[in-house]
């Protein structure tokens, strides 16, 4: 793993033309000398003047005779730790030990390690390389004179936000906590999930210079070994600068990069990556992003809500045709309307197009350009009212509600239908808001080709969404399935939610290896009669 | 509307070959180029209304006519 | 991505977006751009032959006005006719006439919604074919327009403001099928007028409307309309007409009667359920047909002032299936008087003997007099009502 | 090298089976010539169509994973085999032509009187074009959406149009002459059932293709069920009317009105025109590009696409002078037109297959 970092490290250098002598020197690696000074002044040079960079230098040992130095970021490590478990046991604790570890400075060392040191993860190196990555990484390095080792001390401590409740996929019922921001805290509240051996986390390092800490999280046994290798292969091959989130891998890795549609899934619960990844899916999680990605994805998954799973089937299902629903307005009602509306006026019912008419009066704008500018109109408010500080949301929102639901009107420039149209496709598009921007690119798209061609047009590009859909793959996945290619078990969890004890085996599209994920016939069943008591 | 025929003929003649060219198919590019160029006069000829022969009703006279339906 | 994928992608842009933006917007039309229909009027000026057509058509804005100050409902009934508008046009052939409203409209006539085809019988006298034509051609012609014939010019008719309804034509098919919901007199749409038509033996029949007149609460003379009789075609040219009591007897004998009342002159029965079947019999070249009906119904109005017993029942019954008879029966003299074939026996008579109707065919105008008609009806009373002895005895 | 890299379950070879029989039916009802007697054209021409269905998924099966241009010309040689294949791909593109004549037409008259057909057509030719790209596994997969929806509706329409239905309509059965009446149910067969034998472009891609056979007849006796009852439905509701009609079926829903809001609702069945005529063109389409492109040993049949789509949309709009002669083709020429190449060029490969014993034994088992 270390070998792979350090490689990572000199072709940075190396296209790194600034520091030209740097990366002369750093061609090979370079291991640390027995001269302190010298190791310091290595450090100092790469390193540079950089303020946060602490280089403690003391004496230690029993007659303090030996020089050393202690070496971190301030602010990436837990200082009491440092101060409490490293600088105290090296000054003054290792003063009092009169035993004649003395002279000998190897030995020195390892009983540094072994028997002065009070934290838990200690690892050695000879290498200067070593030594950089790691320290910037949060490891705290110990380098003493007449040794070419440095310990280096996980003591990684800084500031992050505390574990919240989930902003984005809210459930009445079920566990409330999201990820934060931190790997470490992540990949924790999986383990506390699934305490299951297999349970995995690889890490990765992606990133030129930020260098940012990647885990892909999978169940051997459970998911396709092929999987994880075409996700490491992809992951690797990003070279970038930075990952600021999960986002950034998200757009490198996706099959498909130009569709609308992506084919990767995120989530912000570990419940909800949990009950991916025991489906046979990989996560992937991202040092410094409150989401995981999960992969593969299939269209499905949009719609399907962490609590569909934890509330009772028969609503979950209703539910669940609702999201199907509400996701359709979304996108087609607009145009729908602007077709009837400007082609086939003869479709809608007598009393309604009377009473749409006569809201149509006076009306300058032609209904496709009307449709436009309300989408516009409506999408700016949004994103004002995303935007804004939350202080002067409701400026936003009372601006909003006057501007489209009643001047507009009053003023003769949008129909009130138009308003009630424009109204509901909104309200619609919030009930499966991981799917509301896809919504709100394919009502802009569908409008303007309703504007045109009314429903031919429409249907047109349906089916051309419709075979673009049947086209995409996640991860070799089919997107459609289990539609198409048809699987019938699979419906189970598609078009109903059906109850969890029939769900007797993982989704067959992913090929897990282990398909079955428990034992069937669990309709719970109550107890054998006895007489009641009552009775008898 | 020629121009447009034009425009289109082009655009579609744009869409395959710079990749047949690079891949080296010149069979492919040779029927390509055949079939695309049958098109493209034709549609020329439609738009300016030169009437082509109606294939359907021939062939639906000569079997009318041979079968005596 | 490669240069060559980049271009793909914006050919596949232009492929699609220059196609659908340079089509325009060739049958886009926009709503105040059309002026919806609501019924057409068909008159004949039998000096010159020539076609006029009236438009009533929907007037929006006043739509518009009338519902935001929903207050000034009391104008209605009589009252101007703001929510419609009238035009005629003229012309020698329905399309003519079609054509030349663009010398006097605004706006593109819109067919689409038009809810009734009125004839004045006049015009209906002179024959529609053409006009059946024109609406079967045509794809803005649907199957269920209702179809029907004013007493008097159908420009009178289609001008009569309409009780409750703000658009006159709606209002006019409500009536049409109200009275139709209610037994009285047929609902013919399009699709069965044609239907008729086709058949060459049976006659297309369609409700008749007649003008009114009504005291207002104001000493005003208000007109009103309502549906007075069924015309009678003989192909497409009308011959004559049922009246109320034929009219329910036709329904009977055609199996159109959904609710309704039978009224005897003991008591009035509302109508439960009502069955009716046409059953030909070919014995030489004797016609028999007997129209068998089965029909249900409950007690509503009793005069007898008597407790209802069994035999009282039995009797009502009886009472029933007589007057029914004696309707179908009224409307078989009038059908073999005008010889017109409205009820569809020549069509009972194709479905059962399909190779004897070869040579029945050319000759049904003469056969069609002389069928013998019997009519079997089977009644039953189901409810007396919420009361079961009479309130005041004699 | 291989053309086709897809391979389809038998049970997405049903579906667009059924989608391509539905094709420009959905309004155009089979057997319409024999008037009230319809159905009964269709169930006849539904029997002949599998008579025809067994020849040639017999051939299929017995060259397995060959299409019928690699059949022809292993069994008649390089040369007489290609101008077979040629005649037989110039049916699938003549064939895909009236499809979308049909479907111009509809259009032009019944919703868009002013556009021009050529961009309604450039459109969908467009949208066939891109899913032909994509490959067979993908248009099955949009067969696997699109041809349950189409059913759903017309089972829907048929049941929303009963209070409408008159089964009187229906009688005297056998109203027709006899000879009539079988011409019409030949005219049933030949359009749309035999038009199944493009699917010999198909066949070989599929995973089991020893139960090709049953796979097809499967779908075409869906697709005959549900044309029986359509044609059962228009009779009724409309009378006589219903052979007047070009488009009865059309007509037929546009009578539904269930309480004064569930009514005008044709626009499904335009809109089950365009997806089921989607799935036939592309897969007529798709036929011919394949076929082309093994004719003439193309290492793809990606790039001949667009331009043999474009010749497709140019001779749908030349090739009848007007609706009437399409009419007369529709109910006469063709069903005797399409006879040698859904009966002919099929019967007589197998034939001589057979005799020429082949394939050879050992290549199928490879």
């Amino acid at each position: 793993m270390l070998d792979l970092l350090l490689k990572k490290l000199h072709f940075q250098k190396m296209s790194n033309n600034n520091s030209k002598k740097a990366s002369e020197q750093h061609d090979s690696p370079v291991y640390l000398s027995k001269n302190l000074e010298e190791n310091l002044k290595i450090l100092r040079e790469v390193l540079g003047q950089s303020s946060d960079v602490i280089i403690r230098d003391m004496k230690i040992g029993t007659n303090l005779n030996v020089a050393a130095a202690v070496i971190y970021i301030d602010g990436l490590v837990d200082r009491d730790l440092v101060n409490h478990h490293i600088l105290q046991p090296l000054m003054s604790d290792l003063q009092l030990i009169k035993d004649n570890v003395g002279q000998n400075h190897s030995n020195l060392i390892d009983f540094i390690k072994s028997s002065v040191l009070t934290v838990g993860q200690i690892i050695g190196t000879e290498d200067i390389d070593g030594v950089i990555a790691n320290v910037l990484t949060g490891h705290t390095a110990i380098l003493v004179e007449g040794v070419n080792q440095a310990l280096l001390i996980d003591a990684k401590g800084w500031e992050t936000r505390s574990l919240e409740e989930a902003k984005n996929e809210l459930a009445i019922r079920g566990p409330r906590i999201s990820f934060n921001e931190t790997l470490r805290t992540n990949t924790a509240l999986l383990r506390r999930i699934i305490r299951d051996p297999g349970l995995t986390f690889e890490s990765l390092q992606v990133g030129e210079r930020s260098k940012t800490d990647i885990a892909i999280v999978y169940i051997k046994g459970i998911i396709e070994d092929s999987l994880v290798e075409e996700i490491k292969q992809r992951l690797k091959r990003i070279n970038t600068d930075v990952i600021l989130d999960i986002g950034y891998i998200e757009q490198y890795i996706e099959d498909n990069p130009l569709s609308l549609f992506s084919t990767i899934g995120n989530s912000e619960r570990p419940d909800v990556v949990a009950a991916r990844v025991l489906e046979g899916r990989a996560a992937i999680l991202v040092d410094g992003s409150p989401f995981a990605l999960t992969a593969p994805m299939i269209l499905i998954e949009g719609f399907q809500s962490v609590e569909d799973y934890y509330a009772r089937p028969y609503f979950a299902s209703f539910i669940r045709w609702i999201r199907f629903l509400a996701f359709v307005l979304s996108a087609f009602l607009p145009a729908i309307y602007v077709a009837l509306m400007s082609f086939h006026q003869e479709l809608l019912p007598t009393p309604l197009l009377i009473t749409v008419a006569a809201a149509k009066e006076g009306i300058p704008l032609p209904v496709g350009v009307e449709a436009i500018f309300m989408i516009i109109l409506f999408e700016i408010l949004r994103e004002a009212g995303l935007r804004m500080p939350r202080t002067l949301g409701q400026a936003v929102s009372i601006v909003g509600a006057l501007v489209i639901g009643q001047s507009a009107v009053a003023a003769g420039l949008v129909g009130a239908p138009m308003v009630v149209v424009l109204a509901t496709t909104a309200i619609a598009s919030f009930v499966a808001p991981s799917q509301a921007d896809l919504g709100a690119l394919l009502r802009i798209i569908l409008v303007s080709v309703a504007s045109f061609m009314g429903l031919f047009g429409i249907v047109i590009i349906s089916l051309e969404i419709l075979s673009h859909l049947a086209s995409l793959r996640s991860l070799g996945v089919p997107y459609l399935s289990p539609l198409a290619p048809l699987n019938i078990r699979g419906l189970k969890d598609t078009l109903v939610r059906a109850p969890l004890w029939t769900m007797d085996s993982r989704p067959e599209p992913l090929d897990s290896p282990n398909t079955r994920r428990q034992s069937p016939d669990q309709m719970p069943q109550p107890p054998k009669t006895k007489p009641n008591k009552g009775e008898s | 509307m020629i121009a447009l025929f034009m425009i289109g003929s082009a655009m579609l003649a744009l869409w395959p070959i710079p990749g047949l060219v690079r891949k080296r198919w010149w069979k492919e590019l040779i029927c390509f180029a055949v079939l695309w160029s049958m098109g493209f006069i034709f549609s020329v000829m439609l738009s300016m209304r030169i009437n082509l022969p109606p294939i359907t009703t021939i062939i639906n006279k000569y079997i009318t006519g041979m079968f005596g339906i | 991505m490669t240069r060559g994928q980049r271009l793909k992608i914006y050919v596949i842009i232009l492929l699609i977006i220059i196609p659908v933006f340079l089509s325009g917007c060739w049958d886009s039309i926009q709503l105040d751009k059309l002026s919806i229909v609501s019924g057409l009027g068909w008159d004949i000026n039998l000096d010159t032959g020539d076609v006029t057509l009236t438009y009533q058509s929907i007037v929006p804005s006043q739509i518009k006005s009338t519902s935001s100050t929903s207050g000034s409902g009391e104008q209605k009934g009589g009252g101007a006719l703001n929510t419609i508008q009238l035009d005629h046009s003229t012309g020698s052939s329905p399309y003519d006439a079609l054509s030349r409203y663009t010398q006097h409209g605004s706006r593109i006539p819109y067919y689409r919604h038009t809810q009734v085809f009125i004839f004045g019988k006049d015009g209906a006298e002179q024959g529609i074919y053409p006009f059946i034509d024109t609406v079967a051609r045509n794809p803005a012609g649907r199957p269920n327009i209702l179809m029907a014939v004013s007493e008097k010019k159908a420009s009178d008719i289609l001008g009569v403001q309409n009780g409750m309804e703000s658009i006159q034509a709606i209002g006019m098919a409500e009536e049409i099928k109200l009275s139709a919901a209610f037994s009285k007199y047929p609902e013919v749409t399009f699709l069965e007028f044609a239907n008729r038509l086709m058949s060459k033996t049976t006659a297309p029949i369609a409700p008749m409307i007649g003008i009114f007149l009504e005291t207002g609460p104001d000493g005003k003379k208000i007109q009103k309309i309502r549906i007075t009789g069924t015309a009678v075609f003989k192909g497409d040219s009308m011959i004559g007409q049922l009246n109320e009591r034929e009219s329910s007897g036709l329904l009977w004998a055609i199996n159109k009667i959904k609710k309704g009342f039978v009224m005897i002159p003991e008591a009035s029965l509302e109508i439960v359920r009502a069955k009716s079947k046409i059953v030909p019999e070919l014995q030489d070249d004797k016609i028999e047909i007997t129209i068998e009906i089965d029909e249900e119904s409950n007690l509503i109005e009793y005069k007898g002032r008597k407790d209802l017993t069994a035999d009282i029942v039995q009797e009502l019954e009886k009472g029933q299936a007589k007057e029914i008879k004696s309707q179908v029966m009224a409307a078989v003299e009038k059908s073999f008087s005008l010889d017109a074939d409205v009820f569809g026996f020549g069509d009972a008579v194709h479905r059962k003997y399909k190779n004897e109707w070869k040579n029945l065919k050319p000759m049904w105008d003469e056969v069609y007099p002389n069928i013998k008609v019997v009519v079997k009806v089977k009644t039953h009373l189901n409810e007396i009502g919420d009361v079961n002895k009479a309130l005041m005895k004699k | 090298m291989l053309l086709e890299k897809g391979k389809i379950s038998n049970f997405q070879l049903s579906v667009l089976i059924v989608g391509f029989v539905f094709g420009s039916s959905v309004i155009i009802p089979p057997g319409q010539g024999a008037g009230h007697d319809a159905w009964i054209a269709c169930a006849l021409g539904l029997m002949e169509g599998l008579l025809i269905v067994w020849i040639f998924t017999a051939l299929a099966k017995q060259f397995k994973d060959k299409t019928i241009v690699e059949i022809n010309s292993l069994v008649y040689g390089k040369i007489l085999g290609k101008c077979i294949s040629v005649l037989f791909i110039w049916y699938l593109f003549h064939l895909g032509a009236l499809v979308l004549n049909n479907y111009a037409r509809f259009f032009k008259l019944e919703i868009y009187p002013a556009t021009p057909k050529a961009v309604g057509l450039l459109l969908v030719m467009l949208v066939c074009a891109s899913t032909v790209g994509r490959g067979i596994e993908v248009l099955a997969r949009c067969g696997l959406i699109l041809a349950p929806l189409t059913l759903l509706v017309a089972v829907t329409d048929t049941l929303l149009v009963i209070p409408h239905i008159d089964l009187k309509n229906l009688l005297p059965i056998l109203d027709v002459p006899i000879r009539k009446l079988l011409f019409v149910s030949h005219g049933t067969a030949s359009f749309p059932f035999a038009e199944t034998v493009a699917f010999l472009m198909v066949l070989a891609f599929v995973d089991k293709p020893e139960k090709g056979p049953s796979a097809v007849s499967r779908g075409l006796l869906i697709s005959g069920f549900i044309f029986i009852m359509v044609a059962v439905r228009n009779a009724a509701v409309l009378g006589q009317m219903g052979t007047v009609y070009n488009y009865p079926t059309y007509i037929a829903v546009q009578v539904i009105d269930i309480g004064d809001i569930f009514n005008r609702l044709e626009a499904l069945v335009a809109i089950n025109l365009i997806t089921m005529g989607f799935i036939k063109i592309s897969i007529l389409l798709y036929g011919t590009v394949l076929g082309l492109a093994q004719v003439f040993n193309l290492r793809s049949y990606r790039p001949i696409i667009l331009p043999v789509g474009i010749l497709m949309v140019i001779l749908a709009l030349t090739n009848v002078g007007n609706t009437l002669e399409m009419l007369e083709f529709a109910s006469k020429g063709y069903s005797i037109y399409a006879v040698p190449f859904q009966i002919g060029i099929p019967l007589i490969t197998l034939v001589i297959a057979k005799l020429r014993k082949l394939p050879p034994k050992g290549e199928v088992n490879s």
